[in-house]
């Protein structure tokens, strides 16, 4: 044995040291205070920073979406056709120009080779002359917003042919927007084909208004109009605008009202019902909770999508309605069998518990087992499910939406959003980032707020995912 | 030997669990148990004897397969609806095992001894408040742990809570299913100190599940030991225990180890081969003949009734080499 | 110490000195084992017994490296095999030890095995790694061994997966997976707490039996006091994560040493009629290790606590050859307070009881 | 085991005959009909094509004829584009559905894997942090979005090197299956990882684990031979409903990157109201996930031994 300490020395005790202390047993009291189960699952959420961050987020977004549109008074479906797809951020300087008036006074061709600019480019018109090419038969004009591949022969949108080799001129009046341009001639030979010859120009489109059209939208007075030229400031657009020139803050605000509620509302009813239906199913048992559980089983074996967009049609959308309801009326009926299974689980697991039979034993009605043993102990389960559905609903919606099979224009849901964005993704990414954003943002933060609300509620449900 | 009365009588009671495929669990099949008024009765058994189900049918938990059971005389129902045990509330009550799982983590320490009173007695706030006060005192526990939650207590104080639970409404009849199974040797017999000391004060009549055959020994006035959903053999604890006659019940008690060195190093080897069966399918006649030494060929073909010594009368016995 | 013949001190099989181990959870520090120091000889059971949460699991898996660090942390100590440390690593000269020299079996043998691995090639796996026997030496090994372990048809059941076997059959391949490559200690962490009482014979007798054969020490963990009865020979108890009593089985039984040895044997019901007593729980419960007592941990609960026990830790006393108590009641200053601690079990038996400050001491019978 | 699989086959069936009924009640209350869009049609034409598509016939009869010709493997013929059967339609473009639905779900399932055991393997450290920022973010990230993000890249990388590395769109080469299946496998990729991850940790933590480290087994053969194997079986078990979370999701995939799949198809079909199309469509998307699930439980009763011998 290597037990051998040394005792301690006698003499480090006082004298009455072995006195016995007869019964003095010291019982340990409890003296920390009691939590519940509630109280005690919010300290520990409180713990989680993640999670906490999480439901301030939320809490954010239901801010921007109820309390948004009281802050940020524009109308999301005005549009503003001067700043059409513009990013945030653009310049929203305008140039006070004149009228329109057809090009006449067309100067003489320059001598050196190359594009040149006649006048101030706007979004008005972009006058352009260039020297003639020597060999050209004709002259096809093209722009782009990216600079043109010469070597490919990409040079952008073909806007049209000056329709001679003597008229070296050309009137960009089409759909101009403010930014970068460039603008290519290349020459045409006898047979109409464009040849390697072009020459390209790189301009600075600045948007152009009228003075009437700055009085329309009361950006001038009419009885003060500034000489020509004058710079003036556009509305501003915090989020830009979209292709409609509306205000995308705006409608981000709108779309969130509508993704949102659809996100909220369609779990919350599915969820209700899956409750209903598992905890009947539970509770009776035997043959008939077989039977529904094979119904259940019935209806998760529907594709869901495709399920989701026959009821969509099924259901039809009238003049003038926005297609929630379908929408939302279509996700209860398919997506309650998985709240469902997971209650009658719990209700099942809970039944079985001994602290049910001892309620039994006392003599409890039903309602009293549910109410005050079942409820309570599948109450964490189902709020964590919940917090779970809210973003499988909205990306559902989004889902949807961006296919077209969503909520119907004019109504703007995020999903919607992102599908009008998506085709000018490469042009103005900001059309399809910020509706993108949104719902990254809010399902994110309901995913780890369901986390965080599933450790802090059961630790037993950690291991299940 | 029985002085008092029959209480609680099971005749022929069956608890067959539906398989699929028709096969059935017997894990309880045809047992005849009578339960004096004010006596301890043990059940022991290994896992898989049917010793819980049996609890668990005779107060009405689980539907029967077949047979009855009786109260002072009066069948009671084949299968219980909350009215049922309404009624039966005051009289019959259950000790449960696990003493994490028996107690409803969302309802206070008060809430869950009161539970009874509240469903019952129709006392005012303060009554409640003042009884669940002092059964708290009765099991040992500070009447101001009322407004404590389950989880915050020891699993000793836990079956304390338990016990003032079942106990409020003052039943005459107690099933404990393994109340200390799950409990420390030190804290076992705390709560069979208490178990005993109520039984006594109260004049329960205890029907006492357990597979520490010593423990079941030192409580109980009668010792049944169970065997794949049957009983083989009754008697007086001290008896069975120190001179058992079923095959069956010599080797468990041989098993069971001593706590004396010297008991130990005398014990001569005691294991016998194999496991208790599956329930599903019951070897025919004798349920232990395939793992019994002394299995004769009659023990394989005709089953053994549970029947009285002839030398002893309150000691029974289900086996060939005693009838 | 043992002396071989060439008079020179051989260290023993194996050591443990102070070993002390930590666990940082949610709510601070848990001091799981605090000091504990034993050793064991070849051919030895040692029993560790102790009530739940008491160090003696902690203490035997962080031997085997068992424990996840961290949360576990090492705090102190020293353990050998043979003179050369284990602790804190996993191997000796290169090899693991575990498996080889130590072998360990667990309480419920149903989650031990790997569920979708056959029980062969879990005997077998072991044999492969240490011996590098090819795959199928190993499984004809395995099958001897499992024959060895009593398990009717071995070869059709060394293909066999864990879920197809009972519970007693289960712990009794664990055991021949343990012993696969003859270990000179085979640690046994409750291997019968989740049997009954005739198949917790079938096993004893397994382990026993192979003892026997083999020359094994064995370290049997159990808070069963039979099951200590049965098969130890040397003891020691454990408390709040120390040990408070060590001796042979004789001297733990018949002359306990501690206050706790005897109040565990007065909870126990005894079934030699000469020694019928009434229960004497042991009121209260272990301390919280977050926090342990200054003195000795068991003071609270102790009938016999004296003034000194709240302030000071009491020394290992030892009382025979040994045989030590960790308790005051040894101390000179005490006369005879040896004899006080024995006297709570005859005070039972006689009636005549050393009252412990119960709530409840109402007696039924 | 092959009673089970005839059983799961026959529950199967039933599922399909219910998808079925459920498709053909759900076009019905459709409101308009497939011919309504054709403005200069005559009624007589219009009676004509009714009787064609059994159109007149009562909705109870009509739902006969619609199961016994699926019963025949019948999808019926487009309204919309004269003469071209369902049953073509599917045999043309399904393919390339199919095509696109395998890859993700290999790229899903051999990535999830792979990540979920890394992150187990060095969890809480460096590894497991950014994977698991990614998994979130792949979760939260709506398919769409990454379709179109990935072809914002293609097309900087493209630009950027002067010559199409990758397609930013379309089908027909190998290179065009690469974004579009990846991209389709991210969601269902980071929710593999999630449960590889969760399963891992649970089970370094299991008592097997612990026994075999008892044993003295190295490091590399514990996680090879004993976790992996066991970590993998939750993820087969999802696998099934893996499989549907990409097949119907690959309508958005196709959609941005212009692939010939069936998904766009039925989307077009919806426009423009093709009844058989869109039920055809339905009917053969259901059967083909009921028999994805059933294989998918096949398999997992063989990979586990206790469901293989119970």
């Amino acid at each position: 044995m290597t037990q051998q300490q040394p005792i301690p020395d006698p003499a480090m005790f006082t004298d009455d040291a072995f006195e016995p202390l007869h019964g003095e047993l010291r019982v340990q009291k409890l003296t920390r205070p009691s939590l519940s189960y509630w109280q005690d699952a919010w300290i520990r959420l409180k713990a989680n920073k993640r999670a906490i961050l999480s439901l301030y987020i939320v809490i954010g977004m239901l801010l921007f979406t109820i309390l948004g549109p009281q802050v940020w008074r524009v109308n999301p479906a005005e549009q503003d056709l001067l700043q059409v797809s513009s990013a945030p951020g653009a310049d929203r300087s305008a140039v006070l120009v004149a009228p329109y008036r057809p090009w006449t006074n067309i100067p003489p061709a320059p001598i050196k080779p190359g594009l040149k600019l006649v006048g101030q480019a706007t979004t008005q018109k972009v006058q352009l002359i260039w020297a003639p090419i020597p060999g050209a038969a004709d002259y096809r004009v093209y722009r782009d917003i990216i600079a043109p591949d010469r070597q490919a022969g990409i040079y952008g949108l073909p806007l049209g042919t000056t329709g001679s080799a003597s008229d070296t001129y050309y009137e960009d009046l089409l759909d101009l927007r403010a930014g970068t341009t460039y603008y290519s001639v290349v020459a045409m030979n006898a047979e109409g084909k464009d040849t390697a010859k072009s020459e390209t120009l790189k301009i600075k489109l600045i948007d152009g208004i009228t003075a009437s059209e700055a009085v329309d939208r009361g950006l001038l007075k009419p009885d003060a109009i500034p000489p020509l030229g004058t710079i003036l400031q556009l509305p501003l657009h915090p989020a830009g605008t979209d292709y409609l020139g509306r205000d995308m803050l705006a409608r981000l605000m709108q779309g969130a009202q509508v993704s949102l509620f659809i996100g909220i509302v369609a779990p919350l009813l599915y969820v209700l019902f899956g409750i209903g239906y598992g905890s009947i199913a539970g509770f009776l048992g035997g043959r008939v909770d077989q039977v529904m559980m094979r119904f259940a089983d019935f209806v998760v074996a529907l594709p869901f999508l495709l399920f989701m967009i026959l009821f969509k049609i099924g259901f039809g959308i009238g003049p003038g309605e926005s297609g929630i309801t379908p929408l939302i009326i279509s996700m209860t009926i398919l997506l309650w069998p998985g709240t469902a299974r997971l209650v009658r689980g719990q209700i099942l697991q809970v039944r079985e518990e001994a602290y049910v039979n001892a309620a039994q034993l006392l003599g409890a009605r039903t309602g009293y087992l549910v109410w005050r043993h079942m409820i309570p102990n599948t109450m964490g389960v189902i709020l964590v499910t919940l917090t779970f559905a809210i973003p499988t609903a909205i990306f559902t919606e989004a889902f949807l939406s961006f296919i077209g099979m969503g909520v119907a224009p004019p109504t703007a849901s995020w999903g919607s959003m992102s599908n009008d964005g998506i085709k000018s993704m490469l042009v103005h990414p900001h059309e399809l980032f910020f509706p993108a954003l949104m719902i990254s943002i809010t399902v994110l933060a309901f995913n780890l707020l369901g986390d965080g609300l599933r450790d802090a509620l059961d630790a037993k449900m950690r291991s299940r995912e | 030997m029985n002085t008092g009365k029959p209480l609680v009588m099971a005749d022929g009671l069956t608890k067959y669990f539906p398989l699929p495929k028709g096969k059935k669990v017997h894990a309880v099949d045809g047992v005849d148990l009578t339960i004096y008024e004010r006596e301890i009765v043990g059940l022991v058994g290994e896992s898989g004897s049917g010793k819980t189900t049996f609890g668990k049918t005779i107060i009405g938990l689980l539907p029967k397969s077949g047979g009855t059971v009786s109260y002072r005389g009066e069948t009671l129902p084949q299968r219980y609806k909350p009215a049922d045990f309404r009624r039966q509330a005051q009289v019959m009550q259950m000790i449960f095992q696990d003493p994490y799982s028996s107690l409803n983590p969302r309802m206070t320490v008060g809430e869950i001894v009161g539970e009874g009173l509240k469903l019952h007695a129709g006392l005012s706030r303060n009554d409640t408040r003042d009884k669940v006060a002092d059964w708290l005192t009765k099991v040992g526990l500070e009447p101001d742990y009322m407004s404590r939650y389950p989880h915050e207590f020891s699993g000793g104080q836990r079956q304390r809570i338990g016990i003032a639970r079942a106990l409020i409404l003052e039943p005459e009849f107690v099933v404990c299913d393994e109340p200390i199974s799950a409990l420390d040797v030190s804290v076992q017999a705390q709560v069979v100190n208490l178990l005993e000391e109520l039984q006594g004060s109260m004049g329960l009549t205890l029907l006492f599940i357990a597979h520490d055959l010593s423990m079941v020994r030192y409580i109980s006035d009668r010792m049944a030991v169970m065997y794949l959903g049957a009983l083989a053999e009754i008697g007086p604890a001290k008896d069975v225990f120190f001179n058992p006659k079923h095959p069956y019940t010599e080797i468990l008690i041989a098993s069971n180890p001593e706590p004396d060195p010297e008991t130990e190093r005398q014990r001569l080897s005691t294991t016998i081969a194999g496991e208790i069966p599956s329930p599903v399918d019951i070897p025919a006649g004798c349920r232990f003949a395939g793992r019994c030494p002394h299995a004769m060929e009659r023990c394989r073909v005709e089953t053994p009734q549970l029947l009285p010594l002839p030398e002893n009368t309150d000691r029974q016995v289900a086996c060939h080499l005693f009838a | 110490m043992t002396q071989n013949g060439s008079g020179e001190t051989q260290p023993p099989l194996l050591e443990v000195n102070d070993l002390k181990v930590e666990f940082d959870t949610y709510g601070g520090t848990v001091q799981a084992v605090r000091g504990v120091s034993f050793s064991i000889e070849g051919g030895q059971t040692l029993a560790i017994v102790g009530e739940s949460g008491c160090g003696k699991s902690v203490t035997v898996q962080t031997l085997m490296g068992l424990v996840p660090m961290p949360p576990g942390r090492l705090k102190s100590g020293t353990a050998t095999l043979r003179g050369e440390n284990i602790l804190g690593q996993t191997q000796i000269g290169g090899k693991d030890f575990r498996g080889s020299e130590i072998g360990m079996i667990f309480q419920d043998p149903m989650t031990s095995l790997n569920p979708t691995m056959t029980i062969g090639r879990q005997i077998a796996e072991t044999l492969e790694v240490h011996r590098g026997w090819s795959r199928k030496k190993s499984l004809a090994r395995a099958v001897e061994l499992l024959e060895m372990a009593r398990i009717p048809e071995a070869a059709q059941r060394a293909k066999q997966y864990p879920f197809e076997f009972s519970g007693g059959m289960l712990q009794r391949a664990m055991i021949a997976m343990a012993i696969a490559c003859e270990p000179a200690i085979l640690i046994a962490d409750e291997p019968t707490t989740a049997l009954d009482v005739t198949i917790q014979a079938q096993v004893l007798d397994l382990m026993q039996d192979l003892q026997r054969d083999r020359g094994t020490a064995i370290i049997l963990i159990t808070h069963d006091l039979g099951v200590v009865a049965r098969m130890a020979d040397e003891v020691a108890v454990m408390y709040a994560g120390q040990i408070v009593e060590r001796g042979s089985v004789d001297d733990i039984f018949y002359r306990p040493a501690h206050p706790y040895t005897v109040g565990l044997r007065a909870a126990m019901p005894s079934n030699n009629p000469a020694a019928e007593h009434r229960l004497l729980p042991i009121e209260g419960s272990p301390p919280d290790l977050f926090s342990p007592p200054v003195g000795c941990a068991y003071a609270a609960r102790c009938p016999h606590a004296m003034r000194v026990c709240n302030t000071h830790d009491p020394a290992p006393f030892a009382v025979g050859k040994g045989h030590f108590g960790k308790c005051w009641l040894h101390h000179e200053r005490v006369p005879g307070g040896a004899q006080r601690i024995v006297s709570a079990i005859a005070g039972a038996t006689t009636g005549d009881v050393v009252q412990p400050a119960s709530a409840n001491q109402g007696d039924a019978r | 085991m092959l009673l089970y699989a005839i059983k799961r086959l026959i529950l199967g069936i039933i599922t399909v005959w219910f998808i079925a009924t459920a498709t053909f009640l759900a076009m019905h209350a459709v409101p308009g009909d497939p011919l309504s869009g054709d403005k200069a049609m005559t009624a007589q034409i219009r009676q004509n094509l009714e009787k064609k598509y059994g159109l007149d016939k009562p909705i109870g009869e009509q739902y006969l004829i619609y199961l016994n010709n699926l019963a025949h493997g019948d999808l019926g013929i487009s309204y919309t584009q004269k003469n071209r059967e369902v049953n073509d339609i599917i045999r043309e473009n399904f393919p390339i559905s199919a095509t696109l639905g395998i890859m993700a779900v290999v790229f899903a399932g051999i990535g999830g894997t792979l990540f979920g055991a890394l992150t187990a393997l060095y969890r809480n450290k460096w590894p497991d942090t950014v994977i698991m920022l990614a998994v979130i973010l792949g979760i939260s990230v709506p398919s769409f979005v990454f379709a179109a993000f990935s072809q914002l890249i293609i097309v900087k990388i493209n630009t950027a090197l002067g010559f199409s590395l990758l397609p930013v769109a379309g089908w027909g080469t190998v290179s065009h299956i690469l974004v579009p299946s990846m991209v389709l496998g991210l969601g269902t990729m980071a929710y593999l990882t999630r449960l590889m991850r969760s399963s891992m940790l649970e089970i370094v933590s299991s008592d097997y684990i612990r026994t075999a480290n008892a044993k003295g087994l190295a490091q590399t053969r514990i996680f090879t031979q004993h976790q992996i194997r066991n970590a993998i079986l939750p993820l087969v078990t999802v696998l099934g409903p893996a499989i549907a979370a990409i097949t119907t999701g690959s309508f958005v995939v196709e959609l941005v990157f212009a692939i010939p799949g069936l998904g766009r198809y039925f989307v077009q079909a919806v426009q423009q109201l093709d009844y058989t199309v869109i039920m055809g469509t339905t009917v053969f998307f259901g059967a083909f996930l009921v028999l994805m699930v059933i294989l998918v439980d096949l398999l997992y009763g063989f990979i586990d031994p206790r469901v293989r011998l119970n």
